[in-house]
């Protein structure tokens, strides 16, 4: 019972990890119809920023709070300069220049902090731990499981219910269409891609205390949080809210059970998911 | 109101329209006849700037838009009903008219959900269902209506006609007629005998080059441009 | 009965959620004659085209086609039978020229799908075959255009070349003079007379030009909020108040005008 | 005046693990540097050329390619990833060059791979093994376990620990595998292989998980209450100076290390040069890869002057059997295998205000006989 | 017609080139030829999904990895033979292709990509997990390459030279092939299911056995490179399968062209070029590839060799056809 709720709350401390970095990249696929191959790399560089205020101002929150500002204004050049041009060509060139973003950012971040590994330390309320069913428990993955689905029914809301969010969903299906009606598509467009690094780089802060500061981050993430906003259905929070809690769950859990197949899981739980229901989970049919 | 100078724009390397002029005043429809392929939709898209012309100028109520960012136009009080309507599919009936409300100017009597459901009952009928779920002819309706909550001072129609049952063309008609009481409408046709019903004037195209320009009695009495650009 | 019954339709069914677009609708069509189905805008045509080619699966009913039961039996083994449809929104493959548009139905009509060791254009039969077919249409002028260039009307012709390309026994047309000019709708009922005429397909028409549809239909089904409202010659229609009433409208008087 | 002696290096410089060839550049521009002042080898200049292996095999052996046909190179050293060396190994046959692996840990170079053109100047797999066993033999715990990388290398190192801790410990027990904790390279969250361990019955734990994984896990076994003092426990490479300098007073004390290189260790005059050139010049203590390099150099060089020729052929010769003071001790290259017998030390982890980073203390050192095992043992068939 | 005779005029012309290249270039720069042909052959194989039928696979480099394992397996316990190393990648990858794309072609779009990209990773975990046949993450060699054997001619391939003549040969048969293939009907089904899926499978085509098809033609020649890479390398490690390697495939493909059968291999060429250049100054070369890889995008959307094409079409002025 204890062995089976200490790996309930290791897989949705993960699981919400994922969540909140996936939430970003799936809503600018839904919207943008852009995969973003570098969103990894906003997350990384989430997490850099945030060591680099910690360091000169010794608060996790600062970091926390203006990190990510930092990447969304980065990301406003990159759609603004390098995306925009590519809308309406082929999906694939979106693909190929985030790659080539992704290279950019990864090995440049070593430029600038060098190839070590960094550690930040969690502000000092969430530093600790809590004891849970006779086991000490950290403080702050609590606070991760708690964030996540706060943050996860916030923007969910935001699309569903707000006037911002029609206009994304319209501008999603038709681009074009939308700017006829009056939408400022290309402003639209680029507050959501930044918006998207905004959640990425707010990933990489909330990861910094939790695992060391790397430039192989991004990268390790990347793929989970496709596989997290493919099984969900991509373009849909709830989606992502229970692809990310699965992916978690199943890392947990299946450390314990299936050990030779872990690093297999993902991608036999991604293949059983996309036979079963072809546009993933929360995915609308077409 | 609207004023169309030597617009000229291309597909690619294929120039498609090769000068195009006209005017659209206060109070009154246009219409731009011509058969498929002649350039009507290129035009009207090219006034929104849709299709970029390549030269050539377009002025609205006297300020020159040629150029500008397509949401610019709409927002000074263009609107386009585009021929395949375009309606957002994954969003409710509703939600495709939020989407594209934009607020009245003063002195204007605004289109509100309330006036568009009542002027449309089929619509809110259908309220809640999907856009992309609709019939041909139920999202025809939207598509209009959808322009209409702009609040519009100029509306360019592309066929709105094209899939719609004869008793809803009817309908349309009299709707068409009702709204221009307020607002102006440059209206794309190929069926010429529908749209003279309703229009004042009328423009036919060909090739991209407007061949003929008259008032609905002349377009209506001329047989030779009947026949060789309109068929009928 | 001298003319076997081609397609058969026992009532079918279809509901979307809670919303019945199909209720009910029994229909026969005999071999070799025109038919139309029309109906106010929403009334559940297209929706009846989707589950007859079998895009869609009925709630209830079932569909025969030449004495079989083909309810539920997917499109492309529908189109192997000889039951084929074109679409109300233009769907072609936009980036082939337009006799490629012809030639992909052929080599699939041929059987030559995999046929990986020949070299296309030397198919001389195919590409004689297509040819004819654009011929026909009036499009062999145009044969090596990409159809994503081509005005709309003429993105119309290649649907209806890609069907022909398939050796249909029985077309069912969805809005086929949707956005053609007056000449071109009568290039197209002169076609679809004499198709039928000198060939063995049997069509079925959905239109709201109502010209196109007294002057092209032998018998017409007119159905209404999924129901069938009645059927019967043109005259029949014409003269039945509830489809005038629910349908027509005052623009028979227009037409005949 | 002669032409220069050509040094050609292999390291991971790019991507996640760049931190490895950067240390490793580091020892091997140090090395080259004071050999240049001294004249170079044999009165001739010493250059070098950095290659990025990107820790990848094929990019390995294109680089090795590069150095040996491109750059002219005279001799080729480094490579950091097992798998790499693996592959490039065989190939020097083909090649004609002399390798010298500063960092992969696979016996398989010096095992079933060997050939006569490959050498290891650093400690493998064996023998980093040998000591943690030799330390495991004489704690309390006799059910064990292990959290290690999800590749070769981590099941090796727990292969070669059952191995030798039964030898010298018949009691002991071993977890079977499906309930020891192995993670895949990617892995960043490490709580539920955390959890798996605390929840077994296991008394010790061999970690052989290194680098970022270290890192990762110590900080949130620690948060676990992993370190609660009720499990013996053994890092294989928690000595390294990278993650040292990462956790700083993050590290646990009280915990049994080991490392391929320490820079305290050894007070011998060698040693203490080298740790002060070295700081100096980067204001970091040595790791244990920027030794490696240095150590692959000065090896090369004593081979050199031994047969007074920088020839590959006779190079070869040179380094068969060589013995050297080095940093970490005095080390003999075993003709048979060409693996190096090396001294190795183990320590437990202090906190010490006179270092920015945990150290070792006490030490428990080993000498090069005692944890190399015979060259029967090893599988090397020597061509 | 003068476009066709300009283009197979350059084809000559650099088939010559290859073909000669071993007796002047040095023998670094006939290794890295020799990687380019492979990558080529890799690269254009998944083109055939990507390029002619708009199936983004990122599953290729599992098929890929799992030919040169399994020549490498028929090496190192079956008979020394290179034929026979051959024959066995070729039905190994074959039928692997078959499994996978049973499943994979009922997907479209980004589901396609992501599942292709799951299967292959299944196929990297066995590589990778199963110690005892595959080596595990060191990988498979310890292998000797047998003579090439001609009948009239034996030579060994351990010389650079006579295995770049190899892996050229394969190449330009891979090539030829693809060239036949998206020329005939079944080309033309490819495109057509890129066009529009749904619409071809109205008229009667029965788009999945198309898709699965194209696929097994593809998986069976990723196999073959993979064999090449394998040998080349004396190595078959678990890298080869990794998604990664796919995503090389795909840099080097959007690279070149997509729309165009030797796209794939311009990009390969320059990537490896870019590569050998840019590591000569800097080891940050990441950062150089990536900066260079967002201008060429921005630069040639159509790909380098596409995007040439259209300006040679553009400049003699003549529609494409
Ligand atoms: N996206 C496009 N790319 C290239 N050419 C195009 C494109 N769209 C239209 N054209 C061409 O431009 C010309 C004018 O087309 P346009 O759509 O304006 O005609 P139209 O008068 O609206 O015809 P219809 O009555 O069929 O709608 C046609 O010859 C058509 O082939
Ligand atoms: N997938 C769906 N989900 C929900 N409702 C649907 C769906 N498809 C169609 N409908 C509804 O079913 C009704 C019938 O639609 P259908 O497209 O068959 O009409 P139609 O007779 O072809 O009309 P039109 O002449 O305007 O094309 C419409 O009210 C439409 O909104
Ligand atoms: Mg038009
Ligand atoms: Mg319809």
């Amino acid at each position: 019972m204890e062995a089976f709720f200490a790996n309930l709350l290791n897989g949705l401390s993960w699981g919400m990890l994922l969540f909140l970095i996936s939430m970003g990249l799936t809503t600018v696929f839904g919207v943008m119809g852009v995969l973003n191959f570098a969103h990894g790399s906003l997350f990384m560089l989430g997490a850099y920023l945030c060591l680099q205020f910690v360091r000169w101002t010794g608060s996790f929150w600062i970091g926390l709070i203006l990190g990510p500002p930092l990447v969304a204004a980065l990301s406003v050049l990159i759609e603004r300069f390098l995306l925009r041009p590519l809308y309406g060509r082929d999906v694939s060139l979106q693909l190929l220049l985030t790659f080539g973003l992704m290279l950019f950012l990864d090995d440049g971040v070593r430029l600038i902090w060098g190839a070590a590994y960094h550690v930040v330390n969690p502000p000092e309320v969430l530093s600790g731990s809590v004891a849970l069913f006779s086991r000490s428990y950290p403080l702050y993955r609590l606070f991760l499981v708690i964030l996540g689905p706060i943050v996860g029914i916030g923007l969910w809301a935001f699309f569903t219910y707000t006037l911002w969010g029609k206009l994304l969903r319209a501008a999603a299906t038709d681009r074009q269409m939308a700017e006829i009606v009056g939408v400022r598509v290309p402003v639209l467009f680029t507050a959501v891609f930044a918006f998207g690094a905004w959640l990425a780089a707010v990933g990489g802060a909330l990861a910094a205390p939790h695992q060391s500061v790397g430039p192989a981050m991004g990268e390790r993430i990347i793929i989970e949080s496709f596989i997290v906003v493919v099984i969900g259905g991509m373009g849909s929070f709830p989606g992502a809210f229970v692809g990310a809690l699965v992916l978690g769950l199943l890392h947990s859990f299946g450390t314990t059970f299936f050990p030779q197949l872990q690093m297999a899981l993902p991608y036999i739980l991604l293949a059983v998911i996309l036979l079963i229901r072809p546009r993933g989970l929360f995915g609308a049919e077409s | 109101m609207l004023s169309v100078r030597e617009l000229h724009a291309y597909y690619g390397d294929s120039h498609v329209l090769q000068g195009v002029s006209l005017e659209v005043g206060s109070g009154e429809i246009v219409c731009l006849l011509g058969r498929n392929g002649a350039g009507k939709s290129t035009t009207l898209k090219g006034i929104l700037g849709v299709v970029p012309p390549r030269s050539g100028g377009v002025f609205f109520n006297g300020v020159e838009i040629t150029g500008r960012p397509v949401y610019e136009s709409v927002r000074l009080g263009l609107a386009l009903v585009p021929e395949d309507r375009r309606i957002f599919a994954g969003l409710s009936v509703q939600e495709n008219l939020e989407v594209a409300a934009l607020p009245a100017r003063p002195g204007q009597k605004a289109w509100t959900l309330e006036r568009i459901y009542d002027t449309f009952p089929l619509l809110s009928r259908l309220k809640h269902r999907k856009g992309g779920n609709l019939s041909g002819g139920e999202q025809q309706m939207l598509a209009i209506a959808r322009a209409l909550v702009g609040n519009p001072l100029l509306l360019l129609l592309d066929e709105p006609c094209e899939g719609l049952a004869p008793v809803i063309v009817e309908e349309l008609g009299r709707v068409i007629a009702d709204i221009k009481q307020e607002i102006p409408i440059l209206l794309s046709e190929q069926n010429a005998r529908f749209a003279l019903t309703l229009s004042d004037r009328g423009y036919v195209i060909d090739k991209g080059v407007i061949r003929f320009e008259g008032t609905r009695r002349e377009l209506l009495e001329n047989r030779e441009v009947q026949s060789r650009y309109l068929s009928v | 009965m001298s003319t076997p019954i081609l397609l058969q339709v026992e009532s079918l069914s279809r509901s979307f959620g809670k919303f019945q677009a199909l209720s009910d609708v029994s229909l026969e069509i005999p071999r070799g004659r025109l038919c139309a189905l029309i109906g106010p805008n929403g009334a559940g045509k297209t929706t009846f085209y989707n589950v007859v080619s079998g895009r869609y699966r009925p709630t209830r009913g079932r569909v025969f086609f030449e004495g079989r039961d083909i309810t539920g039996v997917p499109p492309h083994k529908l189109v192997k039978l000889g039951l084929l449809r074109s679409f109300q929104i233009t769907n072609i493959f936009p980036a082939l020229t337009v006799l490629e548009n012809v030639l992909a139905p052929l080599a699939v009509m041929h059987g030559m799908s995999f046929a990986f060791w020949r070299s296309l254009s030397s198919q001389q039969k195919l590409v004689e075959e297509a040819l004819t077919i654009l011929e026909r249409l009036g499009l062999a002028g145009q044969s090596h255009r990409e159809v994503s260039t081509l005005a709309y009307g003429d993105k119309r012709l290649i649907e209806i070349a890609i069907v022909l390309a398939c050796r249909p026994r029985l077309v069912l047309l969805d809005e086929p003079t949707a956005g053609m000019n007056p000449e071109e709708t009568e290039r197209m009922i002169r076609l679809i007379h004499e198709l039928a005429a000198h060939s063995e397909i049997t069509f079925f028409v959905t239109e709201h030009d109502m010209k196109v549809v007294f002057s092209v239909a032998q018998t017409i089904f007119v159905l209404n909020q999924g129901r069938l409202l009645a059927q019967g010659t043109p005259e029949e229609i014409r003269a039945n108040p509830a489809v005038r009433q629910a349908y027509l409208g005052g623009s028979l008087d227009a037409e005949r005008a | 005046a002669d032409k220069p002696v050509k040094i050609g290096f292999a390291y991971i410089m790019s991507g996640p693990f760049a931190t490895y060839g950067q240390f490793a550049k580091q020892g091997a521009e140090l090395a080259i540097d004071e050999l240049n002042a001294k004249g170079g080898i044999l009165g001739r200049k010493v250059e070098s050329f950095f290659e990025d292996t990107a820790g990848k095999p094929d990019v390995g052996i294109r680089v090795i390619r590069k150095h040996v046909f491109e750059n002219g190179a005279d001799v080729v050293m480094g490579l950091d990833s097992s798998g790499v060396a693996a592959a490039v190994a065989p190939v020097m046959m083909e090649l004609k060059t002399p390798l010298l692996v500063t960092h992969a840990a696979t016996p398989d170079v010096t095992g079933s791979k060997c050939n006569r053109y490959t050498f290891r100047v650093s400690l493998n797999i064996n023998q980093n093994i040998a000591m943690a066993s030799a330390i495991a033999a004489d704690m309390k715990s006799k059910i064990w376990t292990t959290a290690g990388p999800d590749y070769s290398f981590g099941h090796q190192s727990w292969e070669y620990f059952q191995q030798y801790l039964a030898r010298k410990k018949p009691d002991a027990v071993f977890l079977p595998q499906a309930e020891v904790a192995f993670s895949p390279a990617a892995t960043t969250d490490f709580s539920s292989y955390i959890t798996k361990i605390m929840n077994s019955k296991a008394e010790g734990v061999l970690i052989s998980l290194w680098g970022g994984n270290l890192i990762d896990f110590v900080r949130q076994a620690a948060d676990m209450g992993f370190f609660d003092g009720k499990r013996d426990i053994l890092m294989t490479l928690g000595a390294a100076t990278e993650v040292l300098y990462a956790l700083k007073d993050k590290m646990p004390t009280g915990i049994w290390v080991g490392t391929r290189y320490w820079f305290l260790a050894n007070d011998t005059p060698v040693n203490q040069a080298f740790v002060e050139a070295f700081s100096k010049r980067y204001n970091v203590y040595p790791s244990y890869n920027a030794h490696g390099a240095y150590a692959a150099v000065k090896a090369y060089a004593a081979a050199a002057e031994k047969v007074k020729s920088v020839e590959k052929e006779k190079i070869v010769e040179g380094l068969r059997g060589l013995s050297l003071e080095l940093p970490v001790g005095k080390i003999t290259i075993r003709p048979e295998d060409h693996q190096a017998i090396t001294d190795g030390a183990w320590g437990v982890t202090a906190a010490d205000p006179n270092y920015p980073i945990r150290i070792l203390k006490p030490i428990r050192k080993f000498s090069g006989a005692e944890i190399t095992p015979p060259v029967a043992e090893t599988g090397c068939k020597m061509n | 017609m003068r476009i066709r005779r300009a283009g197979s005029l350059w084809i000559v012309a650099s088939t010559a080139f290859l073909a000669a290249a071993p007796f002047f270039l040095s023998t670094y720069w006939i290794l890295i030829l020799t990687e380019i042909l492979t990558m080529s052959l890799f690269a254009m194989s998944f083109n055939l999904l990507f390029g002619y039928t708009g199936l983004l696979s990122f599953g290729q480099a599992g098929i890929f990895g799992a030919g040169g394992y399994l020549a490498v397996l028929s090496l190192l316990h079956g008979p020394s033979s290179l034929w026979g190393a051959f024959a066995a990648a070729l039905a190994g990858s074959a039928l692997i292709s078959l499994v996978i794309g049973w499943f994979c072609v009922r997907r479209d779009e980004i589901y396609f990509a992501i599942l292709t990209l799951g299967f292959g990773m299944m196929l990297f975990t066995v590589a990778h997990n199963w110690r005892s046949l595959t080596g595990g993450s060191d990988g498979l060699g310890g292998f000797t390459l047998p003579p090439l054997d001609l009948f009239v001619w034996r030579g060994s391939l351990a010389d650079p030279r006579h295995f770049y003549f190899l892996v050229l040969a394969v190449a330009l048969i891979g090539a030829i092939l693809l060239y036949r293939m998206v020329n005939s009907p079944f080309g033309l089904m490819l495109r057509s299911i890129r066009e529009n899926t749904q619409r071809l499978s109205f008229v009667g085509a029965d788009v999945r056995a198309v898709r699965l098809c194209a696929f097994v033609v593809a998986g069976t020649l990723a196999g073959i490179a993979g064999v090449l890479f394998a040998f080349f390398n004396r190595i078959a490690s678990p890298e080869m399968l990794h998604w990664a390697f796919s995503g090389k495939a795909v840099l080097m493909t959007i690279l070149g062209g997509s729309g165009v059968l030797l796209g794939p291999a311009v990009g390969a060429a320059i990537f490896f070029v870019l590569e050998h250049v840019i590591t000569a100054y800097t080891t940050n070369w990441m950062v150089f590839l990536g900066a260079i890889l967002i201008v060429l995008v921005l630069a040639f959307p159509r790909g380098v060799l596409g995007s040439l094409l259209d300006l040679v079409q553009r400049y003699r002025g003549r529609p494409r056809s």
